[in-house]
């Protein structure tokens, strides 16, 4: 076996879902380690573009990894950092957001942020019978947000009988997206369902929901299957809560099993792997509870 | 070289205050003028509107006879005038040479200065104003004394050919007063013509060669110098005859328990092994030149400063003051010689002045402004503050309504033990004997007072002993009888007794 | 509310007043505007959401103004609520576990979230005052260490208040008192007791002393030390009692809580036409800034005549123009 | 670089000189540290990383130096960043596409990097000038309408650099004079243009007195105004240089790019020593300031004795401790 110094390039815990990212990247070292004597796994959570660039250059330079595993705060500004760093021999696996040019990485395992508009989308149109009046939450502005938002206009545009009244950001926290509920309440009489877009954010609509008071709402569909909201889908113990669409961050832990494994004995990883985002009805929820996870 | 001026029917308002009430007169070139009038007569807000500080609202201003309006300072000196502020016009994070130059700085090439023929000059004026301090000094770190130099050598360094100077030894002890003089007899053979401001009008006396006159913002009249007496001089000024200029004082309390007692006070840097003490009802003089540490000591033993002190009592119990506010809750107040740094906060208001340092009794539980209002009024009253309007920012009262105030707030807390440092800074004749009068009210109801002052006149005139300081160190403690004359002072004072 | 000190003052009354009008008439013409654009905005649920949601940041702006008026400046206000409402929300839950019963848990937890925004207010004051560092470092410090410590105790992710405790505690945010929300009975009091503290007592005006020039202060026998010290133990206050109405409305503290809450509570205060050099400055004006700043990113919600993307640059036209208005001579 | 102002008076030199010491202090000791957890810090090949990352709020800190000593402030360094590295991208894109060549276009984009920024300085210059509004609302304002406006340009995601003129562009950032990349030597001689600006010309005398008392300045026939938008100019120009340099790092600009950058730039300068509140300060400390907040987190990166969830706790301390080192007296 070759000795393997893997480096794993996150960005810092700031919502649950990059929480989600860092604890499972944890569960992975630890495991990995103890497992693999010739494996040493290194971890760096970054808060930006430019300070993760920068952890990727003092990984090279100074920690010496041979393998790294990246999940790019921002694609089109890492690539030309990680591209350094392959081009220096390092295999690098990209997570999550692909480079601009994937000339850079050996492999790419990714969730998928198109089923992730796609199947809410289609989820909703289905409820609804085709008509209604609906509002959707954005995230944060990034290009992920963007293919999201996309796919998502995509279903309904085969669907005219359903308006999309307004989307606005709720930069995937809890209390931006509470505001901007309560402002779509106050605006709109009349709202069938909500697409949230994010856990967190389904968790503010809710509440702003029960402050307001309105029962016309009908269906409120979160994203990514946080704990919580796939605890409340199991029990079943809110009734606007139907369904989830998974985009776990357990990725992030079948990346690194899957880059260190493949590297201790000297192979490659397929060029893609998808993990697929699925739609999470109550029966099927229990399979994607992990308590333990802060997401 | 040099040129007349002219002042034609000028007026000033600021906002509704009449300041100026069309002031003319002229000033033909080459003599020394004094400008005499009372605090807040407008001789400063007429010298700003001749250097360029401010605009007329109405009226002109002509240079041998022609109108020049001036749109900022930078006009007049190009004209060739220069003004000396009384309050100082300088930048407390730079040094004495880049004050000094400020906005005309030197230079080599096009673009960068050239700080060695700077600090050159710069050593050379002060040299010339007799200042002893490093050109690259910080202006913060000066005390009022030294700033005031640093204000003349900057004038003087415009090579000005009129030069306004307005109050210019009011913080000065005789021996830059007379260097100060000497340097005006230069700049008259020179040519330059200076006008000079002062409340000192013994110095009037000696260095002007004509007087002009100002009352309530306008000109009352005009006279050689040598036509009137001192007594003329001031009754013209406040339109009224003075009496003596220093009250009756009570006798001297005896074998009273002191009030105030300190021994062995080190100031380290400043003053070393310092004693005194002060019974209710006397009033204590300290004297000394620029330097001799009286400032530092005060504020050592306020906690100001680091220091150390053997003993000190306040009314026969032995204390500990830390802070400024331990000493007012003991009824120890100081009064700053540094009015605009130290004395007042001249953003706020006159009111929130008056009673900073006394809020408790207006506190019911509320403080109540109309209570604070009423107290200020009073004050105007009792101080004499000359002021339009009581709702101004105590920035906009003249230099000597601002001491003034000042004064009025030391004495707000009603203090046993009151520390006056320079009280007659900047004031003018009239209220300064009213400010004589206020010390000697102050020793009668009981009060311990502490007189510093650079004027030893005022010293020897309305204190009962007088500690001469030298260097940090205490020279002497004399009592005031017939003997006692200035001479004598400046003897103990510079060490050649 | 009492007079505001800049009124006061007789001869300059017109002019200050028409000063002091400028972010009253800036909310004016929004209120205009978003009338205009939505008919829904003039409605008073809408107006007491957006006073509800002001609540926060107001009382914090409160808080703010004191330190600013001083001549300090607080950054790590958002830092500081999120990890008192994390430790608020760990206690209770902890407290809640033991057994105890809901209403003797919450009041201890509402109680421990002014306690500790006292005590971290205190400690920025012992840095800046025994210290000896600009408050800006002292605070830029604690704005890291604060919100590190809550990412840690969460592992990144967000501590949750247990159900039931939320449900007992819900009122505090949700409740209505004579059909106003609570929130906003506090944040009038608290407001109503910060122009009190700065107008009408002897604190106050020492507050302003310091701001104006500190030396002259310490000579007229303040304790600047003392009330410097008194200041941010009251910011502190003030945002301990924010989040004590913060939590019931989620029920949770992340990692993103509070968020820039800071450049919020000290655009208000500025925007409240108080000088970021200190000196001088008004509790009202403060409270009309922070009203403002909600009033405008209401209005972006209510309407979509401009893009989404653009909504920061609104805020921003918004923001510039009303300081215009009530600009320095 | 030139001898700073607060050392070159003689008789407070020796103090002046040890509180001048404190960032030097920090910073040594900080290295020792490092060098102590991690012998592959004290390397040449890490120095330089070091130093290379900090270009590009180390110029920033520069000009926001100026700002900071002439009493101002610019909250909207990181938007105006980031929105000119989206408009210098763009506009080098629809060049290239026009069969420009690469080095024409990478040419015209680096210079309008820098024009653009200086048309941006000035606009905050005018606004608080002309306008009369605080410094720290204009530049809040702007923060918003730059962000906003890059979201704008961008539809929300990210801006990228065609990847023939990311190779063209390339070495202004990978590249290496003698052995030192080249965004180090643009560091330096930005601080040492700034240094000798601030200590050898009437220019920088001026911004020292406006920052220590505008009206003495005012007096003194500065003319207050023009140096004052020159300031803003002067920071937007410094912007503009260090957009030039992100640029080829990054090869695109996205609504998030230059978050916070302000925040560490101000910070930078104030943990250099230079005061909140203006007057004085120095362009050495400032670039002292810079490499010590990188170093702190070049070390956090270097190390893992500490969960990732406190990284920002550890810089909070560590600013403290500096700032203690050299506090006032
Ligand atoms: N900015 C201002 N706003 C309002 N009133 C002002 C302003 N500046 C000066 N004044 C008023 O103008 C009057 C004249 O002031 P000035 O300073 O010229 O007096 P002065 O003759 O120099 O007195 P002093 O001997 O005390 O220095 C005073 O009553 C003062 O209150
Ligand atoms: N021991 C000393 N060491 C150094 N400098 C001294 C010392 N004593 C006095 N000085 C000089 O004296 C000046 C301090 O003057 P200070 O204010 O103490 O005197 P003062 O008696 O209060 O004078 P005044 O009140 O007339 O201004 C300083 O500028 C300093 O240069
Ligand atoms: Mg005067
Ligand atoms: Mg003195």
């Amino acid at each position: 076996q070759t000795p393997v110094h893997l480096g794993v390039s996150i960005p810092t815990a700031t919502h649950s879902f990059a929480a989600g990212i860092v604890w499972w990247a944890g569960v992975a070292k630890k495991e990995l380690e103890t497992k693999y004597p010739a494996l040493k796994i290194t971890i760096k959570t970054a808060a930006n573009a430019s300070e993760q660039a920068n952890q990727l250059q003092d990984l090279m330079t100074v920690s010496r990894i041979n393998a790294l595993v990246v999940l790019p705060s921002e694609s089109a500004a890492l690539t030309k950092p990680v591209e350094q760093i392959h081009g220096k021999g390092v295999y690098v696996t990209v997570v999550d957001r692909g480079l601009t040019n994937p000339s850079g990485q050996d492999a790419y395992v990714a969730g998928d942020n198109t089923a992730f508009g796609r199947i809410p989308a289609e989820f909703i149109a289905g409820k609804l019978g085709g008509k209604g009046e609906i509002v959707a939450l954005r995230g944060i502005q990034t290009t992920l947000d963007n293919e999201r938002m996309d796919a998502f206009n995509a279903v309904m545009k085969k669907h005219p009988g359903i308006k999309l009244l307004d989307a606005k950001y709720g930069n995937w926290n809890r209390d931006d997206a509470f505001k901007v509920m309560q402002d779509y309440l106050t605006r709109f009489k009349r709202i069938d369902a909500v697409w949230a877009a994010d856990d967190d954010m389904s968790v503010g609509v809710i509440k702003a929901i029960e402050q307001a008071k309105r029962t016309d709402i009908k269906l409120v569909f979160g994203g990514a299957g946080a704990k919580g909201s796939i605890k409340t889908l199991m029990d079943g113990s809110d009734p606007r809560i139907q369904a989830n669409v998974s985009y776990s961050p357990k990725f992030m832990y079948d990346a690194i099993v899957m880059t260190a494994e493949a590297r201790l004995k000297g192979q490659k990883l397929p060029a893609t792997t998808i993990v697929p985002s699925v739609l999470i009805t109550k029966d099927k929820a229990k399979d994607f509870y992990f308590p333990d996870s802060p997401f | 070289m040099s040129f007349t001026v002219q002042f034609d029917q000028v007026t000033k308002a600021f906002g509704p205050v009449q300041v100026l009430h069309g002031v003319s007169f002229d000033l033909p070139a080459g003599r020394v003028y004094g400008l005499l009038g009372e605090n807040g007569a407008g001789k400063s807000t007429l010298m700003k509107i001749l250097a360029g500080y401010e605009r007329p609202s109405g009226g002109h201003l002509l240079l041998d006879g022609r109108e020049v309006r001036f749109t900022g300072p930078r006009d007049a000196e190009a004209a060739g005038i220069a003004m000396i502020h009384q309050e100082f016009a300088l930048a407390d994070d730079l040094t004495v040479m880049q004050n000094v130059f400020l906005g005309h700085e030197l230079k080599k090439g096009r673009l960068w200065l050239d700080d060695e023929a700077m600090r050159a000059e710069t050593a050379a004026v002060l040299e010339e104003v007799g200042l002893r301090a490093d050109p690259d000094t910080l202006v913060g770190r000066l005390i009022v004394a030294e700033k005031q130099l640093v204000e003349i050598a900057k004038a003087l360094q415009r090579q000005a050919r009129l030069l306004v100077m307005d109050e210019p030894t009011a913080t000065l002890t005789p021996g830059e007063t007379e260097r100060l003089f000497a340097l005006m007899a230069r700049l008259k053979a020179r040519g330059v013509t200076i006008l000079y401001i002062s409340h000192k009008l013994d110095e009037v006396e000696r260095v002007t060669d004509e007087l002009i006159v100002m009352r309530d913002g306008r000109f009352v009249t005009r006279s050689a110098t040598r036509d009137l007496s001192r007594q003329q001089m001031a009754s013209l000024m406040i339109g009224r005859e003075l009496s003596d200029l220093y009250p009756p004082r009570d006798a001297r309390p005896e074998g009273r328990q002191p009030l105030l007692q300190v021994q062995g006070l080190n100031v380290p840097g400043w003053a070393q092994d310092i004693g005194f003490e002060v019974a209710p009802g006397e009033i204590l003089g300290f004297a000394g030149l620029v330097g001799a540490g009286r400032t530092e000591l005060f504020e050592g033993l306020l906690g100001l400063r680091p220091a150390t002190v053997a003993h000190l009592a306040l009314g026969g119990e032995p204390v500990r003051i830390r802070s400024p506010r331990e000493a007012a809750d003991l009824g120890f107040t100081y009064l700053s010689e540094d009015r605009k740094g130290k004395g007042l906060h001249v953003d706020f208001p006159l009111r929130q002045n008056l009673t900073l340092m006394a809020l408790a009794p207006y506190c019911r539980p509320w403080l109540s402004p109309p209570a604070e209002q009423q107290a200020l009024q009073q004050a105007v009253h009792d101080f004499g503050i000359r002021t339009r309007s009581t709702a101004i920012k105590a920035s906009a009262l003249s230099g000597g309504n601002q001491q003034k105030l000042a004064l009025a707030r030391v004495l707000h807390p009603n203090p046993k033990v009151v520390v006056l440092d320079e009280p007659t800074r900047g004031v003018d004749v009239g209220a300064k004997r009213d400010i004589y009068e206020l010390i000697q009210r102050l020793a009668r109801e009981g009060r311990a007072v502490i007189v510093i002052s650079s004027e030893l006149m005022e010293l020897i005139g309305c204190c009962h002993r007088i500690v001469v300081m030298r260097g940090g160190r205490q020279q002497a403690t004399l009592d005031v009888d017939a003997q006692l004359n200035e001479e004598v002072l400046i003897r103990h004072a510079t060490g050649t007794h | 509310m009492p007079q505001e000190r800049t009124e006061s003052s007789a001869p300059t009354s017109l002019w200050a007043r028409l000063h002091g009008l400028g972010p009253v008439a800036g909310l004016l013409a929004l209120c205009l505007v978003g009338t205009l654009l939505n008919s829904d905005f003039a409605t008073p649920a809408n107006a007491l959401n957006v006073l509800t949601r002001t609540a926060f940041i107001g009382i914090i702006a409160v808080g703010m103004c004191f330190v600013v008026i001083s001549g300090g400046i607080d950054l790590s206000v958002g830092s500081m609520a999120a990890l008192i409402a994390g430790c608020v929300i760990w206690v209770m839950n902890a407290l809640g576990s033991q057994g105890l019963s809901p209403w003797v848990t919450v009041t201890i937890g509402a109680l421990s979230a002014v306690a500790l925004g006292t005590v971290f207010g205190f400690a920025h004051g012992l840095l800046i005052t025994r210290g000896r560092i600009e408050p800006f470092i002292v605070t830029l410090g604690t704005l890291g260490i604060f919100r590190a410590y809550l990412t840690y105790l969460s592992n990144g992710g967000a501590i949750t208040l247990d159900d039931k405790l939320a449900d007992t505690y819900a009122p505090v945010y949700y409740g209505a008192l004579l059909g106003i929300p609570v929130p906003v009975w506090v944040f009038v009091a608290v407001a109503a007791l910060g122009g009190l503290l700065l107008n009408r007592t002897a604190y106050g005006r020492y507050v302003q002393a310091i701001g104006s020039n500190e030396q002259v202060a310490r000579y007229a026998a303040v304790d600047v030390d003392r009330i410097k010290l008194l200041t941010y133990g009251l910011l502190g206050a003030c945002v301990g009692i924010a989040t004590l109405l913060y939590v019931p409305r989620l029920g949770s503290a992340s990692p993103t809580t509070g968020l820039l809450w800071e450049l919020e509570a000290i655009a208000a205060v500025i925007v409240g036409g108080t000088a970021l050099k200190g000196g001088a400055g008004s509790v009202a004006g403060t409270v009309i800034g922070a009203v403002l700043l909600s009033v405008i990113s209401n209005i972006l919600n209510l309407t979509s005549i401009i893009s989404v993307y653009l909504n920061a640059a609104v805020q921003g036209v918004v923001i510039i123009a009303v300081a215009f208005m009530q600009r320095r001579r």
